[in-house]
């Protein structure tokens, strides 16, 4: 028997496949749709629509980013509000505050939401499961406490985001709109690399089994911080983006545990672990509010249904049954092993009702 | 310590509140060597795999690997300088392909990433007859190709030792044969190899050494067929004499 | 004095905490059920029990006598459908759909009951006390809610550790497979589990309906302070429960005796302090949290 | 009468069939070991007659009545017990605490914690030690007694030497007889097939979800065993 | 290709009264419609602000299908769009830029609480079209979008309510009647109404001799009051003042009582607004005082539909079967200086409307709305019209009463400086017990 320790032994070498036709073809579109919704404002896109579309980008960011977290590294936070909060208190801060403008602000209101998860999560990594989750939901907490003991941040009574004073509407909104679109690029192209990266692989391997993953040489820590401050600056980023659409931050408001379910919703309607999953989702969630947000209770009423029936009834997602439970992926992150592969050993498995799917 | 000395373990203990699962325990692999454990149930092997892979921390003691001391690197660490292990009861990723699964083991531990990272996989998928259910996630699998991933994602990180947990409970008799041939051709290329188990003829037709470990503590250590005939381990642990050569021949 | 006032009054906050954490706690602790939509049940209960109050003239402590069996019986009708189904699915579908069901309940309460602020009133109690020194005197009606809190939370968690019963709920929250090859009917057992947990619900939605008033809205203010007193006591312990809603009282009490705005905040800090140092909470009875 | 019989079953996982048209018999009071290579579909075989999984075909009768479509919790209080692979214990949960659990719809019979413990001594000492923090061959032990804590009529046994001492493999197996003069008819799943054949009255053999072999240990040569396990 | 979304949000919200305007409009044919945005907390915890307002949108609506408004000459019909802020200041601005952008309202009102009144203003500013807003007090809306800055001029969005100067001046004459120590303890939290009201009250108090003291700021959902009520024993208060939400006041006023702490007058504003919150204090609410901004004895009348307060309390009553409650009548003002602004710059033209704004007066339902660009800025300065509020006190109703407890107005003297005289009910009383 040959001990194939050494690399590439026997002559093989594996052939890996980590790209589909259709993710080819998801790439192609992808950029197709980007860039005439860049172009948009000059053309077809009302102010009303840039509007709308920033929101929905603002959703995708956070699906994306609260997937990345739980989907990917399986870290259940209930706690990401606080990032939010720093992003659009931050950008207040850095830009009008401290007078540096709107885009240091925005670089500025990032770095901070970064810093503020690494600190945190030397306390919150020492918790999991239940603890973690509940324990990310007080870290929240505390900061929304504090933030409200700040003065200058206009403490308790919130703080009117005046960077955008002077702009001719039209001009504010598709500025905002593009900085949404850059963002929410930035966002999924971020997670997405992240997620082919090596690390990806070690995100799903230590969320599936720490210990485990340890002794294959995954940093376990690492990788978690890797991904638990990319999901900070990434709600951070949509902070304050939320901060550009709405001029004003109110501490209740930014902080409030429903953007985690919001977020929860999104990902899971779309369909959690995957890509494409968040996008779908957000679209979901912001028709909904879009489309019978004026129904006023019956609204709320009809999400939670929504909510409901989804789980019950579609657990892997929108996405799940668009791709036909994950045979299509435009995003793919994983590794297919395609050849050279021998037939099915005599007494083993034949893998086909498993299916070589891709 | 010689030269060939790999791992030395210095009087390692480590309770679980009153429960002593490693007392004191000093022993060394020697490099290339195949080191055998055996020892009645909660004896504290498993917890001695785990100490020596850094899953968990001694409360006393030390641990050297190639005449580095290791005993406070974190596990991801000792799998980077060339320690692997399998789990008794198998940890493999369920929402992984197999091959996903091995690929963790050669680009982490193994360092080695792209295409090396493909290749050494593949050639552990192949070592331990998986190549087969390279695209099945793994949490499909069944128990023999659980163990198996274990043993590959193990050889996939491209270790001088590797730590194996009751590798061969659970496989008939018939199945044992080809384990012990790939265990074999392990050692044959210069891995260094520590096993527990219980099938005691399987181990004894490979391991240099032998240790019977009792209540964390070492009750006999040597030549694998005097540890077998030893009065205490016999009483302890095997209840009645090991035929060897029955257990050969089978 | 003051100091002592305060601690004593932390400590009957304690009991409330305690006793709304108490059904959580079964939830969570046992069948690692995130219930978010435990706030929202408390007011279901509430208001039950005002209009139970307002048109039949029941007394307020009395209602219970109604709320009881119908919280169980919403709690055994919610587990068979909806809570037993999101359990087979993802880990994270429970969460999702106590959300959808907190929002669903709180909005058709709004539709049913208005915005208004309600209230159970129990007259004189509200503001009876006994005198204990010049400084301290301790609120019958909290001290009412204190020796509940510490009754059901014992009863509980005998209940758990002691009954055939208890276990077999255990038993299922671990592995329900198994569970079913020891003869345990896992969807009758969860459904009971649930009955139980709403049952206390209820009684904690009563108390919290006399102690202050109520909206539709009102049962989120509760919510993190039940969680808190769940996980700072350890999964799947209910004495860690109870002591975990004392701490959570008297930090409150004490915090906001030295920093009058900060109460709350003091808590927290002392929530994650303590999970610092012992990351799974004080007492913690359950594997993998 | 025969206590169970099991009569052409199918059983499939999704799209893929474990088990083509298996039958067997066992009467009361006697021991079948099942045995055959990985994946052969033993586990499937115990498991439909646990309940935890359904036949697509065929039927499964329990004292002459069928029990095919009956969740496993209502077969328990008939006297069905299995041991599933993988022991499968209550992690939270005492090694005590889950032998009583295993009691939870126990029938009069000579199993309790006491006698439990007789035949466990392992157990004995690390009765209050949380499942989770057991070792392996402790949970192994755990789950045996478990089973045999409610008393089964029939007593189904998923791999039951795995992990265990040898010590303790010959306890077990030298208790097995004790076990099945009291009635309890036994069906066991083992790798070793020499420990298999020692205690059983009689053996079936599966190959890829279907019986290859069946006949008493003194019928069966060696050779006859290894072809059937393999289909070579 | 533009508003293409736009029909949608529109309709859900008030069918009936949608196709009620839809079949006048078919006998008077109008020269155009006008689109007013209207933004309120309807659900959420800020809901009880928000909940009167389907009553007010409703009569209004009926009243446009009836009568057209005039502008130029012309017969307008009014499409009024309700969204709800959902109590969320985030959603308050959202719903705001959606109601120009995606619906594009000519006009934009707002009302309940600083919390949702903020944000709208500040979207309606950046979103360049006139604002309407009332329910808060002129204070926090200035300060609160100016970073403090209290002379801040606004370009699109006009405010008309009371300010903090007349609430302290009103206290102080309801105290007046009482005999205390003239020791105040407040209770404020840390909220928009709790910053506004902490920081500008204390002056006006010390003027006319009463020394306001309280401990820092709490958060909203306190649960235990035992340090505050301590600070005030300790300062021996014999007056309550504050301006917490309902069941933060019924926490800390049953534990007052438990505890001992008994003012002899406690005036709370927020609190004390609805009626269903009084009721909750059960038999402790009795004599409790708070501000109150309209009521039915108010001497007016709506320049837009010519109701009474008392009558417009009454239909209230009538149609909802609740007792009457105050924000019902700055919603229907809102509507009237709408109207107003419309009619008399005779153009839906945005920049026209704000600068008819910027000088219009208007007699409503609450009293005089006057905007004036010369306006300071410590009265309220160019966007803020100062509208009267007197005292009241909630007094157990006699036996048979519909209510548990009526509101009995027992000050007037800040009102009548405005020019506003309001009928004393009664003189005030000092809590029963203390
Ligand atoms: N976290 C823990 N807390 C308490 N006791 C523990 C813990 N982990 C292990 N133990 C105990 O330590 C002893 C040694 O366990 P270990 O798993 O090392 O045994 P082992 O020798 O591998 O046994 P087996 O052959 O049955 O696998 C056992 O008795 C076990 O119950
Ligand atoms: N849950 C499952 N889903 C899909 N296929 C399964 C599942 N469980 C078992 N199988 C398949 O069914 C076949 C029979 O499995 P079974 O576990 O019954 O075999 P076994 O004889 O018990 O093998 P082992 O010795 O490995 O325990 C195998 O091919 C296995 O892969
Ligand atoms: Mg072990
Ligand atoms: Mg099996």
């Amino acid at each position: 028997m040959s001990l194939a320790l050494s690399d590439n032994t026997a002559g093989h070498r594996a052939q890996v496949h980590r790209s589909t036709r259709a993710s080819l073809v998801g790439l192609v579109v992808a950029v197709i749709v980007v860039v005439s919704l860049a172009y948009g404002p000059f053309a077809f896109l009302t102010k009303g629509n840039q509007q709308n579309l920033t929101t929905l980008f603002i959703y995708i960011i956070l699906g994306t980013m609260w997937n990345l977290l739980a989907g990917y590294a399986g870290m259940v936070s209930i706690g990401q509000q606080a990032f939010i909060g720093i992003g659009a208190y931050g950008i207040v801060y850095a830009s009008d505050i401290l007078g540096l403008g709107l885009w240091i602000g925005l670089a500025l209101a990032l770095v901070i939401s970064g810093i503020v998860a690494y600190l945190v999560s030397f306390l919150a990594f020492r918790l999991s499961g239940g603890y973690f989750a509940i324990g990310t939901w007080v870290i929240a907490e505390v900061i929304y406490l504090l933030t409200t003991q700040i003065n200058t941040l206009g403490a308790g009574a919130g703080i009117s985001f005046t960077a955008f004073r002077g702009y001719k509407p039209e001009i504010r909104i598709a500025v905002v709109y593009w900085i949404a679109l850059a963002a929410v690029v930035v966002a999924v192209a971020v997670t997405y690399l992240l997620l082919r990266s090596r690390l990806g692989a070690g995100f799903t391997a230590v969320r599936d089994d720490a210990t485990a993953a340890a002794t294959l040489g995954v940093n376990v820590t690492r990788s978690r911080r890797i991904a638990w401050v990319v999901a900070a600056m990434g709600c951070g980023l949509a902070g304050t983006l939320l901060a550009m659409t709405t001029l004003n931050v109110q501490p209740g408001s930014v902080f409030k545990i429903q953007w985690t379910a919001f977020m929860i919703f999104i990902v899971i309607i779309g369909g959690v672990g995957t890509i494409e999953g968040p996008i779908i989702g957000a679209i979901v969630f912001y028709a909904l509010e879009r489309y019978i947000g004026d129904v006023g209770f019956w609204y709320l009423v009809i999400l939670g249904i929504i909510a409901i029936a989804m789980v019950l009834f579609l657990p892997k997602g929108l996405w799940g049954l668009i791709s036909g439970n994950g045979r299509l992926r435009l995003f793919p992150t994983g590794y297919r092993l395609t050849s050279p592969l021998p037939t099915p050993i005599a007494n083993g498995t034949p893998d086909s009702r498993e299916g070589e799917s891709s | 310590m010689s030269e060939s000395q790999l791992l030395s373990v210095r009087g390692l203990s480590k309770k679980f509140g009153r429960v002593v699962t490693a007392e004191d325990v000093t022993f060394d692999v020697r490099e290339g060597e195949a080191f055998g454990i055996v020892g009645p149930n909660g004896a504290g092997k498993s917890t001695l795999l785990n100490l020596i892979g850094g899953v968990i921390d001694p409360d006393a003691g030390s641990i050297e690997f190639g005449g580095r001391d290791i005993t406070r690197l974190k596990a991801a660490n000792r799998a980077k300088v060339g320690i692997a292990r399998s789990f008794q009861i198998p940890r493999p990723f369920v929402d992984m392909t197999v091959f996903e699964n091995v690929y963790v083991g050669s680009s982490f531990a193994g360092g080695t990433r792209g295409q090396h990272g493909y290749d050494r996989a593949y050639a552990a998928l192949e070592t331990t007859g998986l190549l087969g259910l390279a695209e099945t996630p793994a949490g499909q699998l069944r128990l023999l190709d659980r163990k198996r991933l274990e043993l590959a994602r193990a050889l996939a990180t491209g270790p001088r030792l590797i730590l194996l947990d009751e590798i061969a409970g659970g496989l008939t008799e018939k199945e044992i044969p080809p384990l012990i041939d790939t265990i074999r051709g392990l050692l044959a290329s210069g891995v260094t190899v520590v096993w527990i188990e219980h099938i005691v003829h399987a181990l004894v037709s490979v391991v240099d050494r032998l240790m019977c470990l009792a209540e964390g503590r070492i009750l006999a250590l040597g030549d694998p067929h005097e540890v077998m005939r030893s009065p205490e381990v016999i009483e302890v642990y095997l209840g009645t004499t090991f035929d060897i050569d029955e257990g050969r021949a089978s | 004095m003051e100091w002592a006032n305060a601690v004593v009054q932390g400590l009957l906050l304690g009991g409330l905490y305690a006793l709304l954490a108490a059904g959580l706690s079964l939830m969570f602790g046992v069948m690692r059920l995130v219930n978010l939509a435990h706030g929202a049940l408390a007011i279901v209960a509430a208001y039950l029990g005002y209009v139970l109050v307002q048109n039949t003239g029941l007394p307020p402590f009395a209602t219970i006598i109604v709320v009881i069996p119908v919280m169980a019986a919403l709690g055994w009708v919610l587990q068979s459908t909806l809570l037993n189904t999101a359990l087979n699915k993802q880990a994270l579908a429970p969460i999702l759909v106590t959300f959808g069901l907190a929002v669903i309940l709180q909005n058709l309460m709004l539709q049913l009951f208005t915005a208004d602020y309600r209230s159970i009133q129990v007259g004189d109690l509200a503001g009876a006390s006994i005198q204990i020194t010049p400084e301290i005197a301790i609120g019958v009606f909290p001290l009412i809610t204190f020796i509940v809190g510490v009754i059901v939370i014992a009863a509980l968690q005998q209940y758990l550790a002691r009954t055939k019963t208890g276990r077999a709920m255990r038993a299922t929250s671990d592995d329900r497979e198994a569970a079913t090859l020891m003869g345990i009917d896992n969807k009758r057992i969860y459904a009971l589990a649930t009955a139980i947990a709403l049952a206390i619900v209820g009684v904690a939605g009563i108390f919290i309906g006399i102690k202050t008033q109520f909206n539709a809205y009102s049962g989120d203010t509760y919510l993190i302070f039940a969680f808190e007193a769940v996980i700072i006591g350890g999964l799947g312990s209910l004495w860690g429960t109870l002591a975990g809603g004392m701490i959570l009282g008297v930090a409150t009490t004490v915090g906001a005796q030295l920093f009058p705005s900060s109460g709350t905040l003091l808590a927290d800090l002392v929530f994650l302090a303590i999970l610092a140092f012992l990351p799974t909470g004080l007492f913690p009875k359950v594997v993998n949290g | 009468m025969a206590l169970l019989e099991v009569e052409s079953i199918d059983v499939f996982y999704g799209d893929f069939q474990a088990i083509y048209g298996i039958s067997l018999s066992v009467d009361e009071g006697e021991t079948l070991a099942v045995i055959g290579a990985n994946g052969a579909g033993k586990s499937t075989l115990l498991k439909t007659i646990a309940g935890l999984s359904r036949p697509s075909a065929g039927d499964v009768r329990f004292d002459g009545t069928s029990i095919a479509t009956l969740p496993p919790h209502k077969r328990v209080p008939l006297g069905i017990a299995l041991t599933p692979e993988g022991r499968r214990m209550f992690p939270s949960m005492t090694i005590e605490e889950n032998l009583l659990v295993g009691a939870h719809k126990s029938r009069p019979g000579p199993w309790n914690l006491e006698s439990v413990y007789a035949t466990f001594p392992l157990l004995s000492d690390r009765r209050s030690r949380l499942a989770n923090n057991a070792s392996g061959g402790e949970q192994q032990a755990a789950a045996i007694g478990r089973a045999l804590m409610c008393n089964p009529r029939l007593l189904l046994l998923d791999e039951v030497s795995l992990g265990l001492a040898p010590v303790v493999v010959e306890q077990i197996y030298a208790s097995l007889p004790t076990i099945t003069a009291q009635g309890t008819t036994v069906l066991v799943v083992e790798q070793d097939v020499m420990h298999a054949l020692r205690v059983a009255d009689r053996v079936q053999c599966l190959l890829e979800g279907r019986t290859v072999l069946e006949g008493t240990p003194a019928e069966l040569t060696r050779d006859q065993i290894a072809t059937a396990y393999f289909g070579i | 290709g533009g508003g293409s979304i736009n029909s949608s949000s529109s309709s859900a919200a008030a069918s009936t009264a949608a196709s009620d305007s839809a079949s006048a409009s078919q006998s008077a044919a109008p020269a155009g419609t006008v689109k007013i945005g209207f933004v309120s907390p309807q659900t959420g915890p800020l809901a009880p602000f928000g909940e009167s307002d389907t009553f007010v949108i409703n009569y209004m609506k009926d009243y446009f299908a009836k009568n057209p408004l005039q502008i130029g000459g012309k017969p307008y019909n009014v499409d009024i769009i309700v969204k709800d802020a959902e109590s969320d200041s985030a959603k308050a601005g959202k719903a705001a830029a959606d109601l120009i952008n995606n619906d594009g309202v000519d006009i934009v009102m707002a009302a309940g609480t600083p919390d949702i009144v903020n944000p709208v203003a500040d979207a309606c500013e950046a979103n360049a079209t006139p604002c309407i807003t009332d329910n808060a007090p002129w204070q926090p809306y200035v300060l609160g979008r100016s970073k403090g800055d209290i002379n801040a001029k606004f370009q699109w969005t006009y405010h008309f309510f009371w300010g903090l100067g007349d609430i302290a001046g009103t206290f102080v004459d309801i105290w007046n009647q009482i005999p205390t120590n003239k020791k105040v303890g407040g209770l404020f939290p840390n909220d928009p109404d709790g910053q506004a009201w902490s920081a500008n009250l204390p002056e006006g108090y010390k003027a006319a001799g009463y020394t306001l003291t309280f401990p820092p700021l709490y958060p909203n959902g306190t649960q235990d009051f035992t340090a505050q009520i301590n600070y005030f024993k300790q300062q021996n208060d014999e007056i309550l003042t504050g301006v917490p939400i309902p069941p933060d006041f019924t926490t800390f006023w049953k534990q007052a009582k438990q505890q001992g702490y008994n003012p002899k007058a406690a005036t709370i504003g927020k609190a004390l607004l609805f009626p269903s919150s009084v009721d909750a204090l059960g038999d402790l609410g009795n004599d409790l005082s708070t501000e109150v901004w309209w009521h039915p004895t108010w001497p007016t009348t709506s320049s837009l539909t010519g109701v009474t307060p008392k009558e417009f309390c009454a239909l209230y009553e009538e149609q909802t079967g609740k007792q009457w409650t105050q924000p019902i009548g700055y919603v229907e003002a809102l509507f009237e200086v709408a109207a107003n602004a419309l009619t008399t710059s005779g153009s839906t033209d945005k920049a026209a409307l704000v600068k008819t704004l910027s000088t219009l007066g208007t007699d409503t339902i609450v009293g005089k709305v006057q905007w004036d660009p010369n306006q300071k800025g410590p009265d309220g300065g160019p966007n803020v019209a100062v509208t009267p509020v007197a005292g009241g006190q909630w007094r157990l109703a006699p036996a048979g009463s519909k209510y548990k407890y009526e509101l009995v107005i027992v000050s007037n003297a800040v009102a009548k400086k405005r020019g506003l005289d309001i009928p004393v009910g009664s003189k005030a009383e000092a809590i029963p017990g203390s």
